[in-house]
């Protein structure tokens, strides 16, 4: 079990002597790995917090590069890193905030084919993805993994969060939404409104979920938490029901209904698009 | 007989019904005496509220992949239930009832 | 009237396409100005995403100097600028996230002396403190100014936010809280725990505050959101009040009951301590 | 008569009651016949809950500086009504009655 160094008890400081954290929390929390899939307007405030807190080793998994327009909310990039993968970029400004953590950034498009492997090493995996297909690919790769998911979306001024495949009982993704929306029904990337500072409330309550789990502070009940940044009140939480036996994914041998589809996972924003013959349209 | 319920739409769906994220309806009764179930304020709504693009909504007779039906949704208590354990479209309205529909958000 | 730039329009799109804001609310952010007391835990994540969104002219004000406790939560701050003042450090944070705003950083204190005076200024005021006597220094400075105030308290796994003193009929800190708490009950800044990534939640919510605010999407009712991370819901909002006509800092003359002493300002935190004597203890 | 009442402490008054933030309790009647008010909930609290640290609740005859106490807040709604409104301690309880206290944080 690794130990703390005596300048962490001074950088820790106010969270050890947290009920909750203490010193078996903090080492618990240098002893973990969390990844965190797209380094943009969620991933970048989750990154930060839990790079602060001290979690012991961080991946980065970011296949685009810094754009001018990602600034107004992807506030670990900068003009000095434009063109630069996000992964590396992100990883940089995380180094920053915390140099005696291991960050790994991956720039590489997270896919079917590389999935297992690649969240495979990894305690929890936030979902900071901003497309359809990538979301299903993770949770199904959650449930394959047993690995807890931390789920953020965020468009225009609002916000969703979720722990999916919470423990034994917690229902996946795909139990909640078993099918895919028509991608020429969700908006391309490009094309949605968002609020930076929307973002940022929702990557900072990951990196608070991932804390939780990691620490176990977390209450081990699913619910989904709904924000609108407009709205009063701003936030509602829905408790969820069990995890689906007849969910495709993550449901019982024998009484799963339906398949999991590749092309369920097709488009990566900026990637290939889907095929639309195939959807008939 | 008609229901008196509230509806409220989030995650942008309430871009479909003139913006307004809650609505306070009264919703009458089925023409056929059945009792009103979820499916027919499904279609109530598509038909007296939506006010564009039907497909973002509806689709194959029951609300489109990536929308969550939640009844009672008791905040604070956290005892909502979402519509599949009510069993789905078939779950009876009654009067008072709170229904959010909820489209699941992708970007980031 | 100030125009957008030709690299603004790309730099903000993603909210430029947003319904309430776009190029009218864009140019009104590039116009205002937004002071935040304290580059601490809640004024780091609050300067980041108002910086972020191109608000004008940010005001910092903060007396204390970077220490290695801090990092662990003030996500401006880094080793390298360890003793440097708080106030500066999260200035050169801000123009690294966006160059193209002003940065007004003040590394005074906030005294009864001089609030009036450096408050004047600015639009809006956050109050990203870390002590009582501030923030009813701030709250009844606010009043005195007529500018709103958007406050935020983090401690432990907790956080406060709430709009003071908004437009004609909203409360003051002080129609709420009309005597402060004995400073020897409410624990020094040392004393408290806090987790980083609560003040993140409740930082950022003080920047989309303020961001309503100047944008003109604030619903104008005064409402206090109580968050506690651990808690299910994590997350409740009271409707507040008006404005309290007996309030001794913002109700009508004539109804005023009691008076604002001026001990009620004193200890900042490793400022002068209170004087026990003179409050019988 | 007794009362069924629930009492949620937030904002680390919790430390005070054994650091449970929610309690369902049954008040009983005043002993001089008088209805039970806030102000009844609140010594009936600090010699029947309190685990702690009375001057962390209790000042003057009634809760410390920098304590809110809400009566009966309903999420969602927005209609919760502190306590002020309500003649302050004088306010009578009645059961299913929910009261929360409400420490103000100070940090940052
Ligand atoms: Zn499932
Ligand atoms: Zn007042």
């Amino acid at each position: 079990m690794s130990q703390l160094r005596l300048e962490d008890y001074r950088r820790y400081g106010r969270q050890l002597i947290l009920d909750g954290i203490g010193l078996p929390g903090q080492v618990k929390l240098q002893s973990s790995s969390v990844v965190v899939v797209g380094a943009g307007g969620l991933g970048c405030p989750a990154i930060q917090y839990l790079a602060a807190a001290g979690v012991g080793t961080i991946g980065i998994i970011d296949h685009d590069v810094v754009e001018l327009s990602n600034l107004q909310r992807q506030i670990l990039h900068t003009e000095e890193t434009i063109g630069v993968h996000k992964a590396i970029s992100a990883a940089l400004s995380a180094q920053r905030i915390n140099p005696n953590i291991k960050v790994e950034p991956i720039s590489s498009a997270l896919l079917p084919e590389n999935a297992l492997e690649l969240l495979k090493p990894y305690d929890v995996i936030l979902d900071c993805t901003d497309n359809v297909p990538t979301r299903y690919l993770l949770s199904d790769t959650a449930v394959a993994l047993g690995t807890p998911l931390v789920s953020g979306a965020a468009q225009k001024f609002d916000g969703q969060l979720c722990v999916y495949n919470l423990g034994k009982d917690g229902p996946c993704y795909r139990c909640l939404f078993p099918r895919p929306p028509a991608p020429e029904l969700t908006g391309s990337c490009e094309e949605v409104g968002i609020l930076g500072a929307v973002t940022g409330v929702i990557g900072n309550l990951q990196a608070l979920e991932a804390i939780k789990l990691i620490t176990g502070l977390n209450d081990g009940k699913a619910s989904l938490l709904i924000y609108s940044a407009l709205s009063s009140p701003p936030f509602r939480s829905i408790r969820l029901r069990s995890r689906k036996p007849t969910c495709a994914a993550c449901g019982s041998e024998g009484n799963k209904v339906g398949t999991i589809s590749s092309i369920d996972y097709i488009t990566f924003c900026g990637g290939p698009r889907p095929d639309w013959e195939a959807r008939g349209l | 007989m008609s229901l008196n319920i509230s509806v409220v739409f989030q995650g942008g769906l309430d871009n479909l019904f003139s913006k307004k994220p809650s609505h306070k309806l009264t919703i009458p009764a089925t023409s056929d005496g059945k009792p009103a179930n979820l499916t027919y304020l499904i279609f109530w709504l598509r038909d007296n509220l939506l006010s564009e693009r039907e497909e973002l909504f509806i689709q194959d007779g029951t609300v489109r992949p990536g929308i969550l039906v939640l009844v009672n949704e008791v905040e604070g208590s956290g005892d909502g239930t979402d519509w599949e354990l009510l069993g789905e479209g078939d779950y009876e309205l009654k009067s008072g009832d709170e229904i959010i529909f909820i489209s699941t958000l992708h970007g980031g």
